[in-house]
């Protein structure tokens, strides 16, 4: 933890006095970015059940399109 | 040309026999402008400073109102189509139709200008820049405001759809108009604000109805 | 067709599968960059004298701002390929870019705000950039709107497309008359006077961070293309024979016959 | 000459109908058949260019509708499901600017022939509010009279008419297509044209 800048993990922490500013920006850009991984997980996992349920029940409508 | 003057007689006519639609946008243009002095109070200075802007946006937000009427009536009973396969190029016609848009919600905003401007005691010559600006301005809105009139034909919530899509677009048009009436107030002089809206009205004339076109050939598959 | 291979690469079957590819790829070039973008920020770029530890929080302000305005032309790029070429895959980039330009344009509001209150003392002002973002902010918005208000794919992608277009014109029309209106009015400029020697460090690892953030897009734009082809096409033969052999799915597969399926039959 | 060639319709993600092909030449009727979500609409309106095909071609004298687009809408009249009658005009004022927008203005006589051939004659000034359903129908079809185009696309024509006006318009059916007129229509009624056996297109 000690690079030119900082002399403790507090020091880190505490950041000059400006922890609530510089860690809400980074906190909260990790968490939008993690959010939005969670997001398309849930999409895809989504769109699967979906893609399994129209090969399971819509395999009738399908091949009257394809007829 | 024929074809043209025939849209515009039948435009001003259909607007002529619905008077009420043009008089709501208009009375909304008053009352909004009008409320501001009741918001922040009636002190003569900061009214007096703030007059174009509020003008201003008053008049964004009664031009957006009135995208409903440019092509909704029309894309409900079928002339949207039959405009569409006439011979004429689109272009033309989109022009055509967002002018006698123009001349039905635009022109009356611009008349009515000077009234709302006094009552933010706007002087002679700053009244004079406002209509200027105005003018310059509304058609501007209006070619612009076009683009999602049609893009958001026949969709649900599409009031509401358009204003989100069209007012970030209004914003040039917006701080060049109030900025003309700011530099009128403040002595700096209004000529560059007016010779930049110019500059965006002309490049919104050559650009949208191509734009428009495009947007109604898609909702309308 | 000249068009033959072209259409091969922009079918959604191939694209699909090379997508899945790539993502491993991209989120680790996106982590590693990311790591060594937050060294930088941290532990190389020095104390700024004035503004004191708070000024790091551009590291993370101006690539987002950069690559949210960076994506808006990349969806507008996507559009216009879409409408010139109608390739379906065109219009689904466009789609699946707009989300995180989004959630980016957000970030770099978010973090101008924070680092706004000790620089200026206040949450928001009203300087060039800042008002610029808050508006591409709402040109994204409109743009997902749009597309999530239309049922019809084929007209959600062309009415996305166009207003992506016209946005992208206005885009630079907007930002000089934004930044012209905040001269006007005197009001605050993001400046930042530091000494030259720093500027070479803050420059460097607001560049890493940039790539990192380009990185992590293109992986997450790529996810979303994929879940949108699957939504579009589960009618498709191909989607069906490929869940099949979903944990190792083989190029070789004779795909590319059956991803055209919806226009050649 | 008008020709479809493996023409495909995708709507949502529905596939309506595929490797369709027709031919309509000078003099000729085709109907086209098929249940309600077949695709007929979406046909006519391809075949008019408003929309345009997910596949395949459709060429008018043997050229592309869109690379000849202002020719060809010049000769085509469409009737679609919505009359394009603005309830605020009068059914004279209707029919006269829609021939002027279409580029084929009609005379004053003309236009009041038109209206009173079709049965309209007492009301040419009322306001096309006051109009009954087949009566704005019947003002829209009074185009069919003073249009000069040979090809008339009809979505339904027959809907909403009674039968004195169904049988107007079957013989003004006749005589477009013996003058060498071309017409391309969906109905649900029976159409009988005295002396054309249509041609049929069903779509499944």
């Amino acid at each position: 933890m000690v690079g030119m800048n900082w002399h403790s993990l507090s020091e880190f922490i505490h950041m000059g006095g400006y922890a609530l500013y510089v860690w809400g920006s980074f906190g909260v850009t990790a968490l939008l970015i993690a959010g939005e991984i969670l997001l398309l997980g849930a999409r895809r996992k989504k769109a699967l059940t979906l893609v399994r349920r129209t090969i399971k029940f819509g395999k009738a409508e399908n091949d009257e399109d394809a007829a | 040309m024929n074809a043209i003057s025939a849209l515009l007689r039948r435009e001003l006519t259909l607007a002529m026999r619905r008077r009420g639609d043009a008089l709501t946008a208009l009375f909304f243009f008053v009352i909004v402008a009008s409320l501001f002095p009741l918001g922040v109070g009636p002190d003569p200075k900061l009214l007096h400073l703030m007059g174009g802007g509020v003008v201003w946006v008053a008049a964004l937000l009664a031009a957006m109102l009135s995208l409903g009427r440019l092509f909704a009536a029309d894309h409900a009973d079928g002339t949207l189509e039959q405009l569409i396969l006439t011979p004429t190029s689109p272009v033309v016609w989109i022009a055509g139709k967002i002018l006698a848009h123009w001349l039905v919600s635009g022109v009356p905003l611009i008349l009515m200008a000077p009234v709302l401007g006094i009552q933010f005691g706007l002087s002679g010559a700053e009244l004079a820049v406002l209509m200027w600006s105005l003018l310059l301005g509304t058609p501007a809105l209006s070619l612009i405001g076009a683009i999602g009139a049609a893009l958001t034909l026949g969709l649900r919530g599409g009031g509401v759809l358009v204003s989100l899509l069209v007012l970030p677009l209004y914003v040039p048009v917006l701080i060049f108009g109030a900025g003309a009436v700011d530099g009128a107030i403040s002595g700096l002089g209004s000529e560059a604000h007016l010779s930049l809206l110019g500059g965006i009205l002309i490049l919104a004339f050559m650009l949208t109805p191509w734009a428009v076109a495009a947007a109604l050939r898609i909702s309308i598959e | 067709m000249s068009g033959f291979n072209l259409y091969k690469y922009s079918s959604p079957a191939t694209f699909y599968v090379l997508a899945g590819r790539l993502i491993p790829w991209f989120y680790a070039a996106a982590a590693l960059l990311g790591a060594a973008g937050l060294y930088v920020s941290f532990f190389l770029a020095p104390t700024d004298f004035q503004q004191g530890e708070a000024y790091r929080i551009i590291f993370i302000h101006v690539p987002a701002a950069w690559m949210s305005m960076f994506i808006y032309l990349a969806m507008a790029g996507w559009a216009a390929l879409g409408l010139a070429f109608n390739t379906r895959l065109s219009f689904m980039m466009a789609s699946a870019l707009a989300p995180t330009g989004a959630m980016l344009t957000f970030v770099s509001l978010w973090t101008g705000a924070l680092w706004g209150k000790p620089t200026w003392g206040a949450w928001w002002v009203w300087d060039a950039r800042l008002t610029s973002e808050l508006i591409l902010f709402f040109l994204y918005l409109g743009f997902m709107a749009l597309q999530a208000a239309i049922d019809d794919p084929r007209r959600a992608d062309r009415a996305g497309a166009l207003i992506a277009l016209v946005g992208v014109v206005n885009v630079p029309i907007i930002y000089f008359s934004v930044k012209w209106w905040n001269t006007l009015h005197q009001g605050a400029s993001v400046s930042l006077n530091t000494a030259p020697s720093m500027a070479a460090v803050m420059l460097a690892g607001m560049l890493v961070m940039a790539l990192a953030v380009w990185m992590y897009a293109i992986a997450a734009a790529l996810s979303r293309v994929r879940c949108i082809i699957l939504e579009r096409e589960r009618n498709s033969q191909w989607v069906a024979q490929m869940l099949g052999a979903e944990p190792h799915p083989h190029p070789n597969l004779p795909l590319e016959g059956e991803g055209t399926n919806v226009e050649g039959i | 000459m008008l020709e479809g060639k493996s023409l495909a319709c995708v709507r949502g993600e529905r596939t309506l109908f595929s490797r369709l092909d027709f031919a309509l030449g000078e003099g000729e009727l085709l109907l086209v058949q098929g249940a309600n979500g077949s695709g007929k609409t979406s046909l006519l309106r391809m075949v008019c260019g408003l929309l345009a095909p997910e596949f395949g071609e459709i060429s008018w004298h043997g050229e592309a509708i869109a690379s000849c687009r202002e020719r060809y809408h010049a000769d085509m009249v469409y009737f679609g499901h919505a009359p394009a009658v603005k309830e605020d005009l009068s059914a004279f004022e209707n029919l006269d600017l829609a021939c002027r927008l279409a580029g084929f203005p009609a005379g004053r006589d003309d236009v009041k022939g038109a209206l009173g051939y079709l049965g309209l004659g007492h009301c040419l000034d009322l306001p096309a509010r006051s109009l009954s359903q087949g009566q704005r129908r019947r003002v829209a079809l009074a185009r069919l009279l003073l249009t000069r185009a040979r090809l008339w696309i009809l979505d339904e024509p027959l809907t909403a008419l009674d039968q004195a006006a169904l049988h107007l318009v079957q013989s003004l059916l006749g005589e477009h297509l013996a003058k060498g007129g071309m017409v391309m229509l969906t109905t649900h009624q029976p159409v009988a044209v005295a002396g054309v056996v249509p041609k049929t297109l069903q779509l499944s």
